[in-house]
């Protein structure tokens, strides 16, 4: 092994403290040049905390930043910024009216003479974009994205500001395994320029993929720390949650025989979707699996009437026509977003207010019964242990994997028949992950029915009866049982293979 | 949120005391200000006349509360209540006739009042919400067309009530049961009743969820648009509510009723503490704001320390200072 | 005396914003269509303004588009209109200005004078004769212009050297509730009240109205101005509180319409100078100041 | 990407025409309106008084454009006119002795009604940026403020240019070249200045992200007070010009000089389709708007179709309509 470079950002005895709680205490953790160093923890451990003191967008508390070994106190991003530290944030820090290229340069722009020089840049930010395989049209409103499209403008906006230091806080979260693949050759390429990396994810395979060396937080205090090619996943996850963790997916019900609960023919939603036709029996998991783009959640979302769509769908056998989400709502569907805080959760309200807004009429006849919504706050924490420094807080303030906690708390809150779940283990850590695939086996147990739209494969093979793979806004294929396989659902998802497509076909005939 | 948090805890509750007791800390610096000028100032008369009297900007204010939750805007209150005004005294004067100078007649007068303001709001609703037409053009289209349909009615001059009903009707404004007089006692029914619509309701949670986020209140099963119609026909009635208790005051509506009400309601809203930009509401703060907005008339006619000329500007530097007293709070 | 002779004539007034202006606007209507029915040949553009820019800008469009060969104008206000006015008159048409006069002497033909001067002495002197021995008397005022200042001063002026003493002065904004209101506080400041001068029948009402809530109707009357039949009929009627009126007639805008009209269609010289002189009304001459149509 | 061509352009670039050509469309539909009711309404004489006049709004509102794209909104822009103009009247009448009826005192007085409406907007600005206060709150204090110092200024008479001086000065708003009217010329320049900057320049692109996401703004190393502050000292100053066009035309100033053209302006910023939640501007559909604005009243002059009561319905219903022309746009 040959000798590391000094480090050039370091945290010594790092603390910090919300009002009463402190959430770091004492954290100690190097960075070196050209080496990917990931820090992985559970949901609340203090990993995004730790990044934003890194970077200047929080003070520390108590201890110190050190850069090339020198004391720095970064006033703010800016001072962090110039000193060549730069963050790509858990959630998104975009201006949604504002287009990608404008997003990627702000702050930074390219100016000739007086004037922007905006060929310039766009012809930049395309490269950019090239590179990360995200073209999209420069000139759109970063709005009209998609979250995984959302990501990648993101991380172009980080490697524009060419950093020497480079925290990316779960990049990985709302990406599909090709997708992340083109983000690990840009690390791999910034690694052999030199700049250092910090990186977490929940997705503890990628980090053998990427990192160098690995630092594992739990409560906010540091538990371990070594080169990447000792860590195994499964230690990683042991390190993490603080006891062993075996068979992650739990046992796979099998032939599942129940009714038809949810038939959809012939859907379609304007722009993402045509042709759709599948069913749902009750006590099944249905995975839709598929690239970004393929058009999933605007089906599910064509389906629950939060989009234009066309088509029929029956709920037992009886046709329904769902033109909002109350109605959907009505009809025992629930559905799960995918883009947790843009439509899930009103960051500037507290947890109370967000768990009940869906079930809200449960909670009120009159005047709303907010006893009653406490209870059901106590119980939504214990079910889905969400850990918040307090229940008052802003759910802005949650920590990401708790937001989605609480998301789908909302969401299953309504008792629903059908739950949709669109990337429902987003940024959630492998611990709870575990609890959430158990959650959703039970739900198949009571005899209610899950689609899950995942971009984890694993998660899909792992978790699903059967599994439907879409391609560019149309069903691809499906394929059941033992034939789920990672090769056989991207052959589809490619559209290498169309076998098993054959069903939708005919169903459309059908209905 | 980030930067928010930035040392928060000591100044985040700092913050929020004053932004909570901001209002209230103005309010009583007025009152001790109006004393220190005045001894009648807190007479049992001058508190009735200043309370009395703002009870037509509070209880539209209150309505404006919940517009603004929802991230609405209404500036046609004003032309409104004017309008509504004028029609109820052409109904009234026409029923007298028949029907004879009684209460029923009235009856019917605040029976017409109240619906046609809920016509009025629905009107605002169904453009902004099935037109999607910006607010604010909307109402500024409306608060036009309502006032100039007044002028029209009045030949340019003034509505006046038939002298012998008027008799009748006075007690509505001027009378009272024990000692309270009657606009008191309402604006205070409808500013209760608002504050727990917005706290405890679903309603008032949906308005709230509204403007802080419309996509999430979709993606909640709120009907978002059904909610924000009901919101402007809630203000529409609420203005007729305020109207009733307007018109037996003067018993006439003309080109100059309800002036600039709607600039008075928005401010009040404001200086209670929601935000413009909507997402958060607080009824019992417009009630202080409505107050304060009218203490600092009274006080200035109380008094002559300045020349009439610089009321507004006096009202103005009143106005910035209330607010600065719950700093902390994002301007725009 | 040719009454088939072909003319368009402007008529630019402020547009019905208070009670007075309300009367102006119904005037002018109502001369028009009279005159209208009477020479067919005779063309009228009404413009109202809300201010004193878009009244200029009404002017302009008269001229930019109307081709007017005569214009009767209510300035908003004298010295804004003075320059355009001018430029019309410049053009060759005929020009009446009615009530207040222009910055500048000898633009107009015709002018049709409301004496706002003698508004205020009026009523001063009333007050001067009602009140021998003095007393304390209370001011609403109207909105912050030219006018207002002209009667105001002018009432100081009529009061000056009487025992009188003006212990409050407001601005009313020729609105009833802004009076009404102004008037209530008044009342809580001052114990003693003699006499209100409202300066404006539409802000006695107001004011009446306060000091009927307050119950102090016997210690006090009150003197408004420019002669709302309301008021008027009050006057006739001996009420105490209203014992007189100073007229400032709306119907003035009419008659110089009627004039101007006359320019055209007879060949008597219509040019010089008109003042339409402000009467105090009291019980024996109210029946002759009372217009029943008006809805002023 | 696959998705990206699919259908999803169609329905976007059909709904953005729509929005663009909005303001454009609802013009045009005036101007036949105006040439169907008058064949005098398309002649130089007409069209320059029209874009004449509506320089002054149209001046105003470009900076309106920008503040109300950083989220902001400025009230006080028609009373700070007034108070400018009447400063400047009263600077020029007192310098005129000394320096003579010449360009030079004219010059001077210009540039004092610059510096004036600089620190007036810096005013604006602080408030908001350092006192955390609502700009509402405070443009409506200042607003206040403004106009009672004119009134007081003026004792609540009008504040009159000398004439002799007035003669000299003149030209600027009468005056032009090459048939072209100088205000307009003027306002021309400020409108494609103003798209330029909003377009083109850094800082156009700040305000929009401020606007859209002040979070953001400060994460992407934006000095977001700096820029706000700005934002209303540029309004100040266009005020400033605004008003150096303005007292040519009248000569005077007083209580009513630029009454309700905050109003006015803020209309003519949303009929050009920028949004009044901040975020995106569009400077030249301002420009639309304000001649939208002007043309409804000159169109009201050129016959007479209704009542001049019905004047006010008239515009609320045109101004409606103007903006039903660019549906689709989030209602609020
Ligand atoms: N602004 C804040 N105010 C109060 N508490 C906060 C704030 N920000 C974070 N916290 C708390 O600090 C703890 C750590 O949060 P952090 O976001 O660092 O966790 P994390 O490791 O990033 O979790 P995840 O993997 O879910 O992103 C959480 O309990 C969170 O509630
Ligand atoms: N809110 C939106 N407005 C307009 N277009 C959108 C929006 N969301 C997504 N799209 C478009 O629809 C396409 C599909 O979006 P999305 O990536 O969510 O599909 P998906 O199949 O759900 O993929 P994934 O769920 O893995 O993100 C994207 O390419 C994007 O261009
Ligand atoms: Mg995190
Ligand atoms: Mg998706």
């Amino acid at each position: 092994m040959t000798t590391r470079p000094t480090p050039i950002l370091e945290a010594r005895r790092a603390t910090k403290s919300f009002g009463p709680v402190e959430v770091l205490h004492g954290v100690d953790f190097a960075l070196r040049p050209g080496e990917v160093h990931a820090l992985i923890g559970e949901n609340g451990a203090g990993k995004s905390t730790l990044m934003k003191c890194l970077s200047g967008y929080q003070p520390l508390s108590g201890g110190d930043i050190l850069l090339n070994g020198e004391p720095v106190r970064f006033a703010d991003s800016e001072a962090a910024e110039r000193a060549g530290v730069v963050l790509i944030h858990q959630e998104f820090n975009l201006a949604e009216q504002l287009s990608a290229e404008a997003n990627i340069f702000l702050g930074r722009e390219i100016r000739r003479g007086l004037f922007l020089d905006r060929k310039g840049m766009r012809a930049k930010a395309g490269a950019l974009l090239q590179e990360l395989a995200t073209p999209i049209g420069t000139r759109l409103p970063v709005g009209k994205l998609s979250v995984s499209q959302k990501q990648m403008v993101e991380i172009a906006k980080a490697l524009a500001r060419n950093a020497r230091v480079l925290i990316m806080d779960e990049p990985t979260a709302v990406l599909t395994t090709r997708e992340a693949e083109v983000l690990f050759n840009q690390i791999d390429r910034l690694k052999a320029a030199g700049v250092a990396i910090l990186y977490t994810s929940h997705k503890l395979d990628e980090i053998a993929r990427v990192a160098d060396e690995v630092t594992v937080l739990r409560d906010g205090a540091f538990v371990a720390n070594g080169p990447a090619d000792e860590m195994s996943p499964d230690r990683m996850a042991a390190l993490m949650v603080g006891r062993e963790l075996k068979d992650l997916y739990p046992e796979k019900a099998g032939e599942t025989g129940g009714d038809v609960v949810l038939s959809v023919r012939d859907f379609a939603v304007p722009g993402h979707v045509e042709a759709a036709s599948f069913d749902l029996k009750r006590g099944e998991i249905l995975g839709f699996a598929g690239l970004v783009g393929a058009g999933r959640t605007e089906l599910m979302e064509g389906i629950m009437g939060l989009r234009l769509a066309s088509g029929t769908v029956r709920r037992n056998g009886a046709a329904v026509r769902i033109r909002d989400a109350a109605e959907a709502t009505r009809h025992g569907l629930a559905y799960l977003t995918e883009d947790r805080k843009g439509r899930g959760l009103l960051l500037n309200y507290g947890l109370r207010e967000n768990l009940t807004l869906l079930g809200l009429d449960r909670f009120s006849g009159i005047f709303v019964d907010e006893k009653a919504e406490e209870a059901a706050l106590d119980a939504a924490i214990r079910r889905f242990d969400i850990r918040a420094a307090s229940k008052t807080m802003k759910v802005g303030n949650l920590s990401g994997g708790n937001q989605q906690k609480l998301l789908l708390a909302k969401t299953m809150l309504v008792e629903p028949e059908i739950v949709i779940l669109d990337e429902p283990t987003r940024g959630i850590d492998i611990g709870t992950k575990q609890q959430i695939y158990a959650f959703i086996h039970e739900l198949a147990r009571e005899g209610r029915a899950v689609i899950v739209i995942s971009s984890e494969m694993s998660e899909v093979i792992g978790l699903c009866d059967r599994v439907i793979v879409m391609r560019s806004g149309r069903l691809a294929g499906e394929i059941s049982g033992a034939e789920i396989t990672e090769e056989a659902i991207v052959r589809r998802a490619m559209g290498l293979e169309t076998t098993g497509a054959a069903m939708g076909r005919e169903a459309g005939h059908g209905g | 949120m980030a930067v928010e948090a930035k040392g928060q805890p000591v100044e985040r509750r700092f913050a929020v005391d004053l932004h909570v007791l901001g209002p209230l800390v103005a309010l009583i610096a007025l009152v001790v200000l109006g004393v220190s000028l005045n001894e009648q100032f807190l007479s049992a008369g001058n508190v009735t006349n200043v309370l009395a009297r703002s009870s037509f900007i509070g209880i539209i204010a209150v309505g404006a509360t919940f517009v603004i939750t929802i991230g609405g805007l209404d500036l046609s209150v004003g032309s409104m209540s004017a309008f509504l005004a004028g029609i109820t005294i052409i109904v009234l004067n026409w029923l007298t006739p028949n029907l004879g100078v009684n209460w029923g007649t009235i009856i019917v007068g605040m029976i017409v009042c109240l619906l046609l303001g809920l016509a009025a709001g629905w009107l605002n609703g169904v453009l902004i919400t099935k037109g999607r037409i910006e607010a604010f053009i909307v109402t500024l289209g409306t608060l036009g067309i309502f006032r100039s349909l007044v002028v029209w009615l009045a030949n340019g001059g003034a509505l006046s009530l038939d002298f012998n009903l008027r008799e009748v009707y006075r007690p509505v404004y001027y009378g009272g049961i024990a000692g309270v007089a009657w606009p008191i006692i309402v604006f205070a029914l409808v500013a209760i009743a608002g504050e727990m619509v917005m706290r405890r309701t679903a309603y008032g949670r949906h308005c709230a969820a509204i403007g802080s986020n419309e996509q999430v209140a979709r993606y909640s099963a709120i009907h978002v648009d059904r909610v924000r119609l009901a919101t402007y026909m809630l203000q529409g009635m609420l203005v007729g509510v305020a109207t009733i208790m307007y018109v037996p005051r003067l018993g006439s509506a003309s080109s100059t009723t309800g002036l600039l009400w709607e600039l008075e309601a928005i401010a009040a809203v404001i200086i209670g503490g929601t935000m413009l930009k909507g997402g958060f509401g607080r009824v019992w703060g417009t009630v202080i704001g409505v107050v304060i907005l009218s203490l600092i008339d009274n006080i200035l006619n109380l008094t002559d320390l300045v020349s009439p000329y610089l009321n507004g500007a006096i009202q103005g530097v009143i106005i910035i200072l209330a607010v600065v007293l719950q700093r902390g709070r994002k301007g725009a | 005396q040719d009454s088939n002779a072909k003319a368009t004539i402007g008529v630019s007034i402020p547009s019905a914003t208070h009670g007075w202006t309300g009367g102006i606007n119904f005037h002018a209507q109502q001369a028009i269509d009279s005159l209208k029915k009477q020479y067919p040949n005779l063309n009228f553009v009404l413009a109202t303004a809300g201010d004193p820019g878009k009244q200029v800008s009404d002017i302009e469009d008269m001229m930019a588009t109307r081709n007017i060969d005569a214009l009767v104008i209510l300035p908003f206000e004298s010295d804004p209109l003075t320059g355009p006015v001018k430029r019309v008159a410049d053009a060759g048409k005929f020009v009446t200005v009615v009530d207040r006069g222009l910055s500048q002497p000898g633009i107009q033909d015709l002018y049709v004078a409301g004496d706002n001067t003698a508004f205020g002495k009026v009523a001063g002197e009333y007050f001067k004769k009602k009140l021998p021995d003095g007393g304390k008397i209370v001011v609403l005022r109207g909105l912050p212009t030219t006018i207002d200042n002209e009667r105001v001063d002018a009432f100081k002026k009529a009061i000056d050297g009487s025992k009188i003493d003006i212990e409050g002065i407001e601005f009313g904004n020729w609105n009833r509730d802004k009076a009404f209101e102004v008037m209530q506080d008044f009342l809580s400041k001052y114990p003693k009240i003699d006499a209100v001068w409202a300066s404006d029948d539409d802000m006695a009402l107001g004011v009446i109205e306060a000091i009927k809530q307050a119950g102090r109707e016997k210690e006090m009357w009150v003197l408004g101005g420019a002669g709302m039949k309301q008021m008027i009929k009050r006057v006739e009627n001996g009420d105490t509180m209203v014992p007189a009126d100073v007229t400032y007639p709306p119907s003035m805008i009419a008659t110089a319409i009627r004039l101007t009209a006359d320019h055209f269609v007879t060949d008597a010289p219509m040019v010089g100078r008109f003042i339409i002189d402000s009467v105090l009304v009291t019980k024996d001459n109210a029946k002759e100041h009372y217009y029943p149509d008006s809805p002023f």
